[in-house]
């Protein structure tokens, strides 16, 4: 009885002695995986912020080449003198106005992009065209029955663009055609005077506003700002 | 007479110009209309300076065309306007800017002051703490 | 020269400056002011003073009028006269 | 204090035009041999395309391309390239002003000389009046309100 | 061409105004030194075109290598040659003197305050130096500008009396213009040699006749001849010491200077004293502003405010010379703009002393200063002895001069005015000198106050020594007036 | 003060006025403003100065001095207007 109790004691005890160890072992074996882990996170938020680091240089080094290309082909425009001396003095006006603002005409723009974008603008001004002709026919129909049917309306209406070139797009598009006339943009809502409920309606029936979508590749959310956002929460944890 | 109203009246209208500027410098009371009787004036100046460089007759600006051909030495002088005023205006445009900042900078520091911009107000705030206007 | 063009512009002229010192609202005042500078500048770009004009156009149609318009809106709009 | 412009067309378009204007004010700098144009007017067109940029962007965020103490040494920095090119001419022995004697160092022709010495002066007019426009601008636009409410 | 001399004294202030920002964002206490080392080099550059000018005859200069009709041309003739040591010795002595009124007048903005200082100098040498019609207009703009801005700054009702100055001094300098429009449209040339060439012919011109009374009125605003003073008492009242002590004696003077070459230089003295009333109309203006300055001057209980109406009669005294039109009486009227600007300077120096000290200058403060101040005082009852026309002091000399002309011309009147106008400064500034001398013997309250009242509280030394320096110059000025006279001015005098 | 500032200013314009009789027709070629100098800037504009805008090449070089006096009078006022308005430190 008592060799019995003896020896389940000792078992038990053993027991115990086991748990103890395995629980220690497997504390152990956590804080490593911990550890790891962490070193892991550290090492990996070390590399992204040297990427985005790395990222910001280069496309702030893209804003300022493209900047100043720009403003070269500008220049070459406005100049009309081709010799050696007024195109020195054109690169360097351009390359010193780019340092000063390169910063302001590429905000918002994604990464690699820029060529696609151009290339859709310059097809989204042929469109806009032929709607401004379009309004401008619609508008002297208007006004030049005796009658005179227009019934002048401010509508409203919430647009799913995101950036702000791209809010500025559509709202000068709306401007330019003849008989609506953007009054305001209040943070995603468009106050617009039209002449018409003709011209309302094609508003609302929003084709203009997916093509400036389509422009300005709306959808994605790899913008340029959230890069540089990302870089700056980084910077300011300090690692 | 009418043959001198013919050929003046250019001159006449920067006189008409710079009567209005002179009495609304003297007559205003408030201290921005002054300074906008003075810009008014000046350039009623600067008006007459410019007709003084007028030549009738199909003239140009003072930009000779042609800079290789016109090497050899011969200008038509009388194509091209007298430019001896223009360059002087360009001068009095910058010193009617300058004087223009000066003066607003003045009637900033006198609304610090005073809070007012009417000169009899002033006079009568001065009055009132005792000082010599 | 085109005498009336010249005449447009002179009548136009006066009656931006006599505006300008009647008007009590100062910021009109000083917008219309903008304007006779411009007419100013129209009518010596039409004396074929084009340098005068253009720096008449920024000088004062531009900068001086954004500096009045500085001054009226930090200091006081209305004008007794 | 001037603060952001709270309409998004008009921050976005002066943004937008900001580089293209700063570049066209040095196109009619340089350019004031063929074209109307010159330091004057260049300079004038350069401080309004900074002060569009102020009045949309907020006077902090132009504080790093355009202050007060900026603008005070670009103003005696344009004038001294002025007074300096004309110093210049009188050290290498001339009349003062007499941009002809810039010459013989540049190995240029005497018209050569003098236009070049146009440009020069140009600039210099230009960097100053740029300057004197935007520190007016500035010293009419930002008064001390918190002193001038301590007055009272 | 560095040894020519008088191109150096324009641009080396300007050259240096320029600086003075730059040096001065560094360490505000350089622009100090900046600006009075240009000014002593300015001052040895004119000295030294003085003496070219004394010895080879009057020096032209074309700037940019042009030929004067084309270009613009810098003359130097004795007389201008004399305006030019004056006004840079003058600037010179007022900036030394400046430092500790600026200091605490102005904390803080000390480098604007200089680099205006320095412009304010390059405009009056520029506007002297000048052959030019319109370039003289840009020169006078600059000292015009330079000048609102230094006054504005002054004491409470400084901007206002600012505004009133802007508003007068632009009509000033658009009559000025619109005068040389005047002259340009019928001559077609801006040099002042070539215009008076051209001038020979024209004399019987409406035109003429129009541009000398517009430039004449656009020079008498901007000298504050008597009916058109209004702007300046304001003004120079509630200006920093250190501005009034340089604006005060040298703008009325280089206006009349511009005034002197614009009648005699450019339009001829044949025009002045033969087709037009002009001189008559000269000699009553000078005397309505002997007459109001004076008795202007008698109600006043400011010593600042006094002196600038002892300033508006000066102005008379100058101008009433000249339209008597007589070698000796315009040689009094020169001789008088030297020894006015330094008496002047000396008067207006003293006053920023006792601003400095007592905080106010109203003439009840002048209680005891004798006993306090000394050095200061003496130099200020030199400066008065001279006003009022003492015979050592130098301004005894010119109105001898002005008196002598004034007889040989039988203006009577004129005569009469400047005997009363003495007789009017001798009561003013024994006023005062009886205030602070007198008073502090016969109120017992003042010997109650004790040593602490009466201690002395002498001037800093900064300020002391160009202020008694002046009061030496007076009186040396005084003594050689016969070599200044026969050396210089007999020079300066146009052929009657 | 209106009527005394309404009778200047027909005083000073009527002697314009006055004085504007005797000057030579508007627009006419031969005045003497347009014969005695100004025709020597056209005409040697390019030879001096290679500068086909003579409006530039007589501001900058014929009559430089006048422009470097412009330059600082635009200083001046910078330099003013900085002087009056700057923000002072201590009351």
């Amino acid at each position: 009885m008592e060799v019995t109790l003896l020896i389940e004691a000792t078992e038990s005890a053993f027991k115990i002695l086991e748990d103890a160890r395995n629980h220690a072992a497997g504390i152990m074996d956590t804080t490593v995986e911990l550890m790891a882990e962490e070193s892991r996170v550290l090492r990996d938020k070390k590399c992204r912020a040297i990427f985005t680091g790395a990222q910001r240089r280069k496309t702030r080094f893209h804003n300022f080449m493209g900047t100043a290309i720009i403003l070269f082909i500008f220049w070459s425009l406005l100049s009309g003198h081709f010799d050696l001396f007024h195109l020195v003095l054109g690169a360097v006006c351009s390359l010193a106005v780019s340092y000063l603002f390169h910063d302001l005409l590429f905000v918002n723009v994604r990464i690699g992009n820029l060529r696609t974008m151009a290339w859709r603008f310059l097809i989204y001004i042929p469109w806009l065209l032929g709607q401004i002709l379009i309004a401008n026919m619609h508008v002297a129909a208007l006004v030049l029955r005796p009658k005179m049917p227009i019934s002048p309306r401010i509508i409203r209406f919430k647009t799913k663009l995101e950036t702000d070139i791209s809010k500025v797009t559509l709202a000068n598009s709306i401007t330019l055609t003849p008989g609506t006339i953007t009054i305001d943009i209040r943070g995603d809502e468009f106050y617009v005077h039209a002449l018409s409920h003709m011209v309302a309606d094609d508003l609302y029936g929003g084709e203009m506003e997916d093509r400036v979508a389509h422009i300005f590749m709306e959808g994605d959310h790899l913008y340029l700002q959230d890069a540089l956002d990302a870089a700056r929460i980084y910077e300011t944890l300090g690692v | 007479m009418f043959e001198s109203l013919l050929h003046h009246y250019n001159y006449w209208m920067f006189i008409g110009l710079m009567m209005i500027g002179f009495y609304a410098m003297m007559a205003k009371k408030n201290l921005i209309k002054k300074i906008i009787g003075m810009n008014i004036f000046q350039s009623a100046i600067i008006l007459f300076f410019i007709s003084t460089s007028v030549k009738g007759g199909g003239v140009t600006v003072p930009i000779l065309e042609h800079p290789e051909g016109a090497q050899g030495g011969f200008v038509d002088v009388m194509k091209y306007a007298n430019p001896l005023p223009h360059v002087l205006m360009l001068t009095a445009i910058v010193v009617m800017v300058a004087t223009l900042g000066v003066a607003l900078a003045v009637v900033m520091m006198i609304y610090k002051r005073y809070h007012t911009l009417e000169e009899d107000e002033i006079a009568l705030i001065r009055r009132k703490q005792g000082l010599k206007c | 020269m085109i005498p009336t063009f010249n005449f447009i512009l002179i009548l136009f002229l006066f009656v931006c400056a006599i505006a300008a010192i009647t008007i009590r609202d100062l910021l009109s005042a000083v917008l219309v002011l903008g304007a006779y500078s411009f007419f100013m500048c129209l009518l010596w770009a039409q004396m074929t003073a084009v340098d005068v004009a253009f720096t008449e156009a920024s000088v004062s149609a531009g900068i001086g009028t954004v500096l009045f318009i500085g001054a009226v809106s930090r200091t006081e709009r209305r004008s007794k006269d | 204090m001037i603060r952001e412009s709270d309409d998004v067309i008009v921050r976005t378009v002066a943004r937008l035009l900001m580089p293209f204007i700063t570049l066209y004010a040095l196109y009619v700098v340089m350019h004031g041999h063929y074209s109307p144009g010159g330091g004057f007017q260049g300079g004038v067109i350069l401080a309004a395309g900074f002060i569009l940029l102020v009045v949309t962007q907020g006077i902090d965020r132009v504080k790093r391309r355009m202050s007060q103490e900026k603008a005070i040494i670009f103003s005696s920095l344009g004038l001294l390239i002025y007074a300096g090119i004309g110093a210049l001419c009188l050290i290498l022995g001339g009349d003062y002003l007499d941009y002809g004697t810039l010459g013989r160092p540049l190995s240029v022709q005497r018209a050569e000389a003098r236009s070049l010495g146009i440009l020069g002066v140009e600039i210099g007019v230009a960097l100053g009046v740029m300057a004197v426009m935007c520190a007016i601008f500035f010293a009419i636009f930002t008064p001390d309100q918190k002193n001038g409410r301590r007055e009272q | 061409m560095l040894g020519e001399t008088s191109i150096l004294i324009v641009i080396i202030p300007l050259i240096s105004a320029a600086l003075t920002p730059l040096v001065g964002l560094a360490r505000e206490g350089l622009s100090y030194l900046c600006t009075i080392t240009a000014l002593t080099l300015s001052t040895l550059a004119s000295v030294h075109t003085l003496f070219r000018v004394l010895t080879e005859g009057t020096v032209h200069y074309g700037l940019g290598g042009w030929p004067p009709p084309f270009g613009i041309e810098l003359v130097v003739d004795p007389l201008n040659g004399m305006m030019l040591v004056l006004v840079s010795a003058v600037g010179l002595i007022v900036a030394v003197y400046s430092y500790r009124g600026v200091e605490q007048e102005l904390t803080g903005r000390m480098v604007y305050f200089y680099t205006l200082y320095l412009l304010q100098v390059t405009g009056f040498l520029g506007i002297l130096i000048t052959g030019d019609l319109f370039n003289l207009y840009v020169f006078l703009e600059i000292a015009s500008l330079a000048g609102y801005a230094l006054i504005a700054v002054g004491e409470d009702g400084a901007p206002m009396a600012c505004f009133r100055y802007i508003v007068m001094g632009t009509v000033g300098a658009c009559f000025y213009l619109l005068g040389v429009g005047y002259i340009y449209i019928s001559t077609g040339s801006l040099n002042m040699a070539d215009v008076h060439l051209l001038m020979k012919g024209l004399y019987d011109s409406k035109v003429i006749a129009t541009a000398i009374a517009f430039i004449l009125t656009g020079l008498a605003i901007k000298m504050a001849l008597f009916p058109l003073h209004v702007w300046l008492p304001d003004a120079y009242t509630k200006a920093p010491s250190a501005a009034s002590a340089l604006i005060a004696p040298l703008m009325t003077k280089i206006s009349i200077y511009v005034m002197i070459r614009i009648l005699f230089s450019v339009f001829g003295i044949s025009l002045f004293v033969e087709l037009f009333p002009l001189n008559r109309i000269m000699v009553w203006a000078g005397f309505a502003a002997i007459c109001g300055g004076a008795v202007m001057a008698l109600a006043q209980t400011d010593f600042k405010r006094m002196l600038c109406y002892i300033l508006v009669a000066e102005v008379g005294y100058m101008i009433g010379g000249l339209g008597l039109a007589n070698a000796i009486a315009i040689r009094g009227a020169i001789l008088h703009i030297l020894n006015d600007a330094v008496m002047t300077a000396g008067l207006f120096t003293v006053a920023g002393i006792i601003m400095h000290r007592m905080k106010s200058h109203r003439l009840a403060d002048f209680e005891g200063l004798f006993q306090k101040m000394p050095f200061t005082m003496s130099a200020f009852v030199v400066c008065a002895l001279s006003m009022i026309g003492v015979p050592p002091t130098c301004g005894f000399f010119s109105k001898w001069y002005l008196i002598h002309g004034a007889i040989l011309a039988r203006q009577w009147p004129f005569v009469a005015a400047l005997l009363g106008s003495s007789l009017i400064n001798g009561i003013l500034f024994f006023r005062v000198i009886e205030v602070g001398y007198v008073f502090q013997f016969s109120t017992p309250a003042h010997t109650h106050a004790g040593e602490g009242m009466n201690r002395m509280e002498e001037a800093p030394l900064s300020m002391l020594i160009p202020t008694v320096g002046i009061a030496v110059a007076i009186i040396l000025i005084g003594f050689y007036n016969q070599a200044i006279v026969k050396h210089i001015i007999d020079f300066a005098l146009p052929k009657l | 003060m209106k009527t005394l500032s309404l009778i200047s200013t027909i005083i000073a314009g009527a002697f314009l006025i006055y004085g504007s009789m005797d000057m030579p027709h508007w627009g006419d070629p031969y005045s003497p403003a347009s014969t005695h100098v100004s025709p020597y800037y056209l005409r040697n504009s390019l030879k001096d100065t290679a500068t086909p805008n003579v409006v530039t090449s007589v501001l900058a070089d014929y009559r430089g001095y006048d422009t470097l006096g412009e330059t600082t009078v635009i200083f001046t006022a910078g330099m003013g207007c900085l002087l009056l308005l700057k923000k002072r430190r201590k009351k």
